[in-house]
């Protein structure tokens, strides 16, 4: 029953990633420019960029070119960039470390703060606690990234307080996580974005929670009301909220783009807005699917853990 | 005639590739130092090397563009990073120095002979290749071969297709055989990218007879050369070792300079000028050159196919508020003519101004009565391009010229319809006339973007091509020029400045009109005042 | 079994709820986030008018160099006054934003409440699409149609229209989803009502609570992501006075000359603060919550 | 004389609360101060209708307030007090006391149990934290002696399973099991029989007085049903918007009430034997003949839409419509089932003109889906239904106007059967649009006709579901019902709820109706006790079967079948 479920859940997620891949495809497609003719420049000679056509496939029907590039997916071949000449895995190689480790961060940032803050929220109801975390979480959430950053660099940065570098750079060589000083404000950034998130919805489902019938039993037994939030209220709070947060990592997949761009952060972001400009399509098409396949991966992840959590499907072959 | 620059954005793989951040260790501050800088006063200022030139130490220049395509290969130089590795590890025949002067390098002379159909070079008898071979005739006739090679043509070829044939005449005399006679072929033999190289060369064993020698190279991060103590000049380089590393934009270069992650940084933005140099740590570098970014008409189409609109067009321009906006007043005011610095340049023709009421006139002649309606053409191929055309946009409609700009990114603008647009922008380095003539004024020109064909002016730069004499040759030059001026279909408002900007430590980077940053790239002049 | 034991429950029923707005209006929240949103629409409504009387100058004359401190809060990067472009800035985001959520507002309520209501294998269909459009982050779709088709005003607008609509199809379908089980909705179909006036004079009407607090919420949405494409030198394009592109334009500069930066980026967070504020306050006068938890 | 049954039993009560007073933060008073005593062993029932504070009263005696609600004065003492007043004791004291000395019993265990929690653990929880015992071992026994208790299965593995694994009144018993390990001295109990069938309340209902008696308990029992207070309670105290008005023994209140609104409240309540008369009108049972439409009664119909059938109704005679004419509704072998579960295995049965036939049957038994079959709101079942000898199509939109006219429907909750966002004209109404009656004139004259029907009248006409109370509303639900003048109106569980006040005037109403316009009626529900208050016939549905069909009386007095056997002896009467 529950692997019928799973597979069921795994299947759908399957044919959503292959309809997105082909929406991606045409989308590419469509971009103007000659990937050869990019490759080899204004000066290149007919020949030349025939030659290139052939050798990138380009004369072949669209469905094969598509199936080629499916296929290509599979063994890890992203095909060759335009801009540079090389695989495009191995240039993204590096871009996809630095944005994880971006996310990453900024996860273990507000994942955290946001279940707390929501939690103490909810549990001083209509207190002035509440009121402030309430308020902030309103504000932020309804900024814009860039909004955000800016004020940040602005407070931290150029203006107010001069702490933080606003521009992350790495000597050759190097990672950007070397320099974690240049990591404050991108990451802060992203978790100032993503966290109000995370504090309103565990907010709102901690204070559903708690209005809940086994919390006020938990509460009528006796129970101190340490076990009755930790024991009784979190864990059910949690489930919803998981939910919230696989969808902002999958936002911070796409979403990372500004913030990227505005911090000059070589991840993946400013790599999709710069093979956009280059009409690198490789590396759109690359990053595009790639996108798309971590917001399907995490939502899969986060309906599996639904699903494996729920004591209900659970023990369905109990009953 | 040399040109410095050839056609180097359109060579360029599609726009700045993804080039990595590539600075020194250490922490980065942020603009935010600047102004902290600014008012801690005088007692942080360092004083300015002097005395004569200090032997040793390591200059990190940072340079913006570049990428993951870098290459050393001598003839085939395609971004800013590329370009001053090119011109430190190999040398040319010729070159132009700092005051755009055609100067002897590896030859002790270039001579025509009266047809101007063979030029004789005689070569320096001292000069050793990085591996320590001697430099001799063969190796001028390698190099030449290599770049024309009819399988592989290397960038600067399109230039050489007047050129026949190579010959030794000596193990220090070459011959250069013509098809067509070139009174000015010295200038295309002093381009960067025909460095001499030994006739068994690999660009993966890049060595050449410049100032430093290639130690390691990562493409679109970093290279690393180290001075060549065989080098042919007296006293130079003074550097033990020059670090090139790209980065991907100007607020990573600004940021890296004010951190000290590096020494110098080749080309600002020109509305920072001011407050960079204000930075007493900082010294900047401002160079006047002959690059121009122009607004291109095409003569052969409405509404510029009329030259009442043409000229209506470039009286519209007011150029000094152009300068001012756009280039924050760094730059020299242009009379629609390029090659400023061409000894032939028609400097007695009297300076554009702008004539609102001549232009409306002259609009109203053409049929245009109620002012016009036009889209331009604009994208980010040089900083200030989007700018020019915000601020042409501006002035023109006082002439009751409206401009819809039509902004499109930098792979569009070279893509399909680059040369074709009705009205749009380019720009271009510093040249002298023939040259730029033969490259973007002519039916045979190979960027014709205004689609210029007059024959009266292709018989003229004919002229010139052939006339060994220098003042007739200047004589047909401004001729050819102020057919331009009447009715060419350019737009040439102004010069933009080069501004570099260097810690005050070092010492010895001098101005440069070719165009090139930071000294046109000649670190072998470049020293260390400051023991760090 | 007795409905809801609640005591409150009693003594508001029988008396006529007050109607939505007014019980939003009521919060404090709201009439702050009213007063900022009215802020920012007059400056961006009125500016353009009284820009004459303002400034002096129009938002694309010179009035100096580049990022200079000349006027009440300097030059931007070609040299033009900052107040002046700030002031003309704001309408075109406005609009667009407003276009784009009405776009994306009508498709997906159509979509939603389609999915919802026809349940099955069209719903399944219709969903599975609507997940293969989520699975392209807002950004990316963007990026890739603003390339493909150029940064013009309809293509904004339809784009952004284009990618909220799954999202607003999403809570469409479940607010639908929860009001199709009532019994007034069988009791239409019991009467054989035509399905398209059932939604219409059933459906829709029950569901403007969860509808309006996505309208707002995607409207501040909507100004956000205006503002960020033109702030990637995706949306609007110069000379138009924009505050988005002016943010794009004097980032460079914004140690020297914060202005250029510093207004538009205050305008955007007002404005979208104030919006999610009379959403936020919508979305709880909408949930029907006690009247005693709220101040 | 309550006053005395309090002074009494002062010195052994085990809880004693005085003058209790609850507000909402706003201000409205919930509680008007209340008063009474818990003796140990004894059990006194809280009984009111929905919005009486009965809930707010027993939460207020573990010194719990809801969200929202605040202690505005009173006090509550245990045990006579040694402890002080229990609603001034600081946090940490009031926890050692709830679920040890005075415990609670919740209304929907579904909801009360945490459902991620295996329900050994939770019983195993009360313990721990009361440190019940000394060691695991020993609160490991006590879980498996007080499932024992309660008669659960108390083996390891029966303690290892979740609350979802467990029937409702398993569920129920687990909740009392956990408010009975710490053996407390007094117990809250609210409402823990509702939603539980008569069966399975019997069995809790026993349970809770067992141990009640065994162990020296003193029960709150909050209830709005007095037939359980019958069979449970010791003492009754009535309470009506915050007050206790009457307080006394069972046997005292129940059989010669002093307070009107406990005269009316019991005078409300249906019982099985009949004898009680519920509401104002005459109920409806098997020694009434089938209503005649009587000249004044005549539905006006034929204005708008005359058909052949509808003739048919006037001319006849009682005798001989129950000799001569062939049934109104017919029901052949209907069957419908869900992916392999049955819901309906094979109905069969007709319903005459004018005759009301009672569908009883528990949750789960299939009454709302064969009720919906008839409708044509369920199109895939399969077998037949005739109305006049014409087998209907299956579902509504395939039926013809006149059938879909002439069979109505009402819907289990008024709270959901009505629009919100339209008036009650405009939902009335309805019917008559979509049957393409009149004009908009006609058609409101026809609204305001069945709102007077169900004596609502005209100034209900343009206000909202939300401003009307439940009984209104559900007037108003049948009135869309009975505007186009339909011949069989299927009733589904429409005074389920409902307050028992309530519930009479609709009986009431629904029996004026069916003598008024002669029309036949299936009235759907789980309630046995209505039988003799509305059917002539009554037929006992178990697991999508009819197990028992006859005359009220017949199947009342004389079930059977052995399911319809065991609820009669498990519904309480008094």
């Amino acid at each position: 029953m529950i692997a019928k479920m799973i597979f069921r859940r795994l299947l759908v997620s399957v044919v959503i990633l292959f309809a997105a891949s082909m929406l991606v495809f045409v989308a590419t497609l469509l971009l103007p420019g000659d990937p050869a003719q990019a490759i080899l420049g204004q000066q290149a000679t007919p020949a030349r960029l025939d030659a290139l056509r052939e050798q990138m496939s380009l004369n072949d029907p669209v469905w094969q070119r598509y199936l080629n590039w499916i296929g290509g997916l599979f063994v890890g071949d992203l095909g060759y960039s335009a801009a540079t000449g090389g695989p495009v895995s191995e240039l993204l190689g590096e871009r996809i470390q630095a944005s994880l480790v971006l996310m990453g961060l900024a996860s273990l940032v507000s994942i955290p703060v946001g279940i707390i803050v929501g939690t103490f929220s909810a549990l001083r109801r209509g207190r002035p606690l509440d009121h402030v975390a309430t308020g902030f979480s309103l504000v932020l959430a309804a900024l814009p990234e860039f909004v955000v950053g800016i004020a940040l660099i602005t407070l931290l940065s150029t203006s107010v307080l001069k702490i933080f570098p606003s521009v992350t750079m790495a000597p050759p060589g190097e990672a950007v996580w070397a320099y974690p000083i240049q990591l404050v404000l991108p990451t802060l950034t992203l978790a100032l974005v993503v966290t109000p998130y995370i504090v309103r919805m565990m907010r709102a489902t901690m204070l559903e929670v708690l209005d809940s019938g086994f919390v006020e039993m938990a509460r009528l037994k006796g129970v101190p009301e340490r076990d009755v939030i930790l024991k009784h209220a979190v864990p059910h709070a949690l489930a919803p909220v998981a939910q919230v947060i696989a969808i902002q990592l999958a936002w911070m997949a796409g979403g990372v783009v500004v913030i990227e761009f505005l911090f000059r952060y070589p991840g993946i972001g400013s790599a999709l807005v710069d093979a956009v400009t280059n009409r690198d399509v490789q590396v759109v098409q690359a990053l595009s699917i790639l996108i798309a396949a971590a917001y399907i991966v995490v939502n899969l992840l986060a309906d599996l853990v639904g699903i494996l959590t729920n004591p209900k499907l659970r023990t369905e072959a109990v009953r | 005639m040399i040109s410095p620059e050839p056609y180097d954005h359109r060579l360029q793989k599609a726009g700045p590739a993804h080039s990595r951040r590539n600075v020194l260790g250490g922490m980065v501050l942020g603009m935010g130092i600047l102004l902290s800088a600014c008012t801690t006063g005088a007692a942080s200022v360092i004083p300015a090397p002097a005395g004569p030139p200090v032997k040793g130490g390591r200059l990190r220049v940072g340079l913006a563009g570049g990428g993951s395509a870098d290459s050393l290969d001598a003839h085939a130089p395609v971004s800013t990073t590329d370009i001053a590795r090119v011109v430190n590890l190999y040398e040319a025949l010729l070159y132009r120095d700092e005051n755009f002067a055609l100067k002897p390098l590896l030859a002790l002379s270039a001579t025509p002979d009266d047809a101007a159909l063979v030029w004789t070079v005689k070569l320096r008898p001292d000069v050793r290749f990085h591996d320590g071979r001697p430099m001799t005739a063969k190796d001028v006739v390698a190099t030449f071969a290599r770049i024309t090679n009819p399988k592989d043509p290397k960038s600067s070829a399109a230039s050489l297709s007047i050129l026949d044939a190579v010959v030794p005449v000596s193990d220090y005399v070459v011959e250069f055989r013509l098809n067509t006679p070139t009174a000015t072929f010295d200038d295309s033999l002093g381009q960067y990218a025909l460095g001499i190289v030994p006739g068994d060369y690999d660009p993966a064993r890049p060595v050449g007879t410049g100032p430093f020698k290639a130690k390691s190279f990562d493409p679109g991060r970093r290279s690393v050369f180290a001075r060549n103590d065989d080098y042919w000049r007296e006293n130079e380089p003074h550097l033990d070792e020059l670090d090139i590393l790209n980065f991907s934009d100007d607020d990573a270069l600004i940021n890296a300079l004010l951190s000290t992650q590096v020494d110098a940084i080749g080309q600002i933005p020109l509305a920072l000028l001011d407050v960079i140099g204000a930075d007493p740590r900082i010294k900047i570098l401002n160079s006047a050159t002959g690059a121009w970014m122009p607004f291109t008409m095409r003569v052969d189409q409405k509404p510029f196919d009329d030259v009442r609109v043409r000229r209506a067009f470039r009286l519209a321009v007011d150029r000094p508020q152009m300068i001012e906006q756009v280039l924050s007043g760094n730059g020299t005011v242009g009379n629609d003519l390029y090659a400023p610095f061409d000894p032939g340049h028609a400097k007695t023709l009297p300076q554009r101004r702008q004539d609102i009421p001549a232009a409306k006139k002259l609009l109203s002649e053409a049929g245009y009565p109620n002012g016009i309606d036009i889209e331009l053409v604009t994208a980010p191929i040089q900083a200030g391009a989007v700018e020019a055309a915000q601020v042409f946009a501006q002035q023109a409609a006082a002439a009751g010229i409206r401009v819809k700009l039509r902004r499109v990114d930098t792979t569009t603008y070279f893509g399909d319809d680059y040369l074709s647009w009705t009205f749009a922008q380019d720009f271009w380095y510093t040249r002298n006339f023939l040259p730029q003539a033969n490259s973007s004024s002519l039916p045979t020109s190979p960027f014709n973007e205004t689609h210029l064909d007059d024959p009266h002016f292709a018989v003229l730069v004919k002229e010139a091509a052939t006339e060994i004499d220098e003042t007739r040759r200047s004589a047909l030059i401004s001729q050819a020029q102020e057919i331009l001026y009447d009715s060419g279909g350019y737009i040439i408002w102004g010069f933009p400045n080069q501004a570099d900007a260097y810690q005050s430590y070092v010492a010895g980077l001098i101005p440069n009109k070719t165009g090139l940053s930071l000294s046109g790239y000649e670190f072998r002049r470049a020293w260390i005042g400051v023991t760090r | 079994m007795s409905i809801a034991e609640a005591p409150l429950e009693t003594v508001g029923k029988v008396k006529r709820p007050p109607r939505l707005f007014a019980r939003m209006m009521r919060q404090r929240q709201a009439q702050l986030g009213l007063a900022l949103t009215v802020l920012v629409l007059a400056v961006a409504l009125l500016g353009p008018l009284l820009l004459p009387w303002i400034t002096g100058f129009t938002s694309t004359e010179f009035t100096g160099r580049p990022f200079k401190p000349v006027g009440m809060f300097g030059t931007d990067n070609l040299g033009r006054d900052v107040l002046s472009r700030f002031l003309d800035g704001g309408l075109r985001l406005i609009v667009y934003a407003a276009l784009a959520t009405l776009l994306g507002m009508a498709a997906g309520v159509a979509v939603g409440m389609t999915a919802a209501y026809s349940a099955g294998r069209l719903d399944g269909l219709i969903m599975r699409g609507n997940d293969v459009l989520l699975a392209l982050p807002q950004l990316v779709f963007a990026l890739l149609a603003i390339t493909v088709l150029g940064p013009k005003g309809w293509v904004l607008v339809v784009v952004i229209g284009i990618t909220h609509a799954p999202r607003i199809a999403r809570v469409t379908r479940s607010a639908t989803a929860s009001v199709i089980t009532e019994d007034y909705i069988r009791a239409s179909e019991m009467y054989a009502v035509p399905k398209w006036k059932i939604l219409v004079t059933e459906v829709l009407p029950n569901i403007t609570g969860p509808l309006m607090v996505e309208l707002g919420l995607r409207m501040t949405y909507s100004i956000g992501f205006v503002a960020s494409l033109s702030f990637l030198g995706l949306g609007m394009q110069p000379p138009t006075a924009d505050w988005g592109l002016m943010i794009n334009e004097n980032r460079i500069a914004l140690v020297v000359q914060p202005w250029g930066v510093i207004l538009p980026v205050l305008a955007i967070a007002v404005l979208t603060v104030g919006t999610n504020l009379l959403t936020d306050s919508l979305a709880r006068a909408s949930a029907n919550l006690n009247a005693g938890n709220q101040p | 004389m309550s006053t005395t049954v309090i002074e009494q039993h002062k010195t052994t009560s085990a809880l004693s609360a005085t003058g209790l007073r609850v507000s909402t933060v706003t201000g409205a008073e919930i509680l008007h101060g209340i008063s009474f005593t818990l003796q140990p062993g004894r059990i006194l029932a809280l009984v009111g209708e929905s919005g009486s504070g009965k809930t707010t009263a027993g939460l207020a005696c573990m010194g719990h307030f809801r969200q929202g609600l605040e202690l505005t004065g009173g006090s509550v003492t245990l045990n006579g007090g040694e402890q002080g007043n229990l609603l001034e004791l600081p946090e940490h004291q009031l926890r050692t006391l709830r679920g040890g000395e005075i415990s609670y019993v919740p209304q929907d265990p579904a909801l009360s149990l945490n459902p991620a929690m295996r329900i050994g653990e939770q019983i195993l929880e009360t313990l721990r934290v009361h440190h019940f015992g000394d060691a695991t071992a020993e609160r490991l026994e006590r879980v498996a002696e007080v499932l024992a208790e309660v008669g659960l299965d108390n083996s390891r593995s029966y303690q290892r399973r979740y609350p979802h694994q467990l029937s409702g009144g398993q569920q129920q018993r687990v909740g009392i099991a956990m408010a009975f390990a710490c053996r407390p001295a007094v117990m809250v109990l609210d409402e823990p029989t509702t939603g539980l069938d008569v069966t399975t309340q019997a069995v809790v209902l026993e349970t809770i007085d067992q141990l009640a008696e065994r162990h020296q308990v003193a029960g709150l029992y909050i209830t709005h049903d007095l037939a359980v207070v019958a069979t449970v309670a010791d003492e009754v105290a009535v309470m009506l918007a915050g007050d206790i008005v009457e307080h006394g023994s069972t046997d005292q209140v129940l059989f010669s009430p002093s307070h009107p609104y406990t005269r009316r409240l019991l005078r409300a309540v249906p019982d099985l034997a009949g004898k009680r008369r519920v509401g104002e009108v005459e109920a409806i049972t098997g020694e009434h003949p089938l209503v005649v439409p009587g000249p004044l009664g005549i539905p006006d119909t034929t204005t708008a839409t005359p058909r052949a059938d509808d003739a048919k109704l006037l001319p006849a005679t009682v005798a001989v419509r129950e000799q001569e004419s062939a049934p109104l509704l017919q029901v052949r072998g209907l069957a419908l089932s869900y992916g392999g579960h049955k819901v309906l295995n094979g109905i069969d049965f007709e319903l005459m003109e004018g005759e009301s036939i009672m569908l009883l049957g528990e949750s789960g038994s299939g009454k709302t889906t064969l009720s919906r079959c008839m409708a044509g709101l369920n199109d895939n079942y399969t077998g037949a239904v005739e109305l006049s000898g014409a087998e209907l199509a299956t579902g509504t939109r395939k039926r013809s106007a006149g059938d879909r006219r002439r069979i109505q429907y009402v819907f289990q909750s008024p709270f959901s059967s009505l629009n919100p966002r339209r008036t009650i004209a405009e939902s009335v109404g309805v019917p008559l649009q979509m049957a393409g009656v009149g004009n908009r004139r006609d058609r409101r004259a026809k609204v305001l006709e069945a709102l007077d029907q169900v004596r609502l009248g005209g100034s209900y006409m343009d206000r909202r579901p939300g401003e009307l109370s439940g009984g209104e509303r559900q007037r108003a639900a049948i009135a869309r019902a009975l505007v186009n003048a339909p011949s069989l109106l299927v009733c589904d569980e429409i005074t389920s709820a409902l307050d028992v006040s309530v519930q009479a005037s609709i009986l009431d109403l629904l029996r004026t109706l069916q003598s008024e316009t002669g029309m036949s009626m299936l009235f759907v529900t789980h309630n046995i006790a209505l039988a003799r208050h509305i059917s002539q016939r009554l037929a006992v549905l178990q697991k999508g079967r009819i197990v028992d069909l006859g005359t009220t009386e017949d199947v009342l007095t004389n079930p059977q079948h052995g399911y319809t056997q065991e609820l009669l002896a498990n519904v309480p009467t008094f």
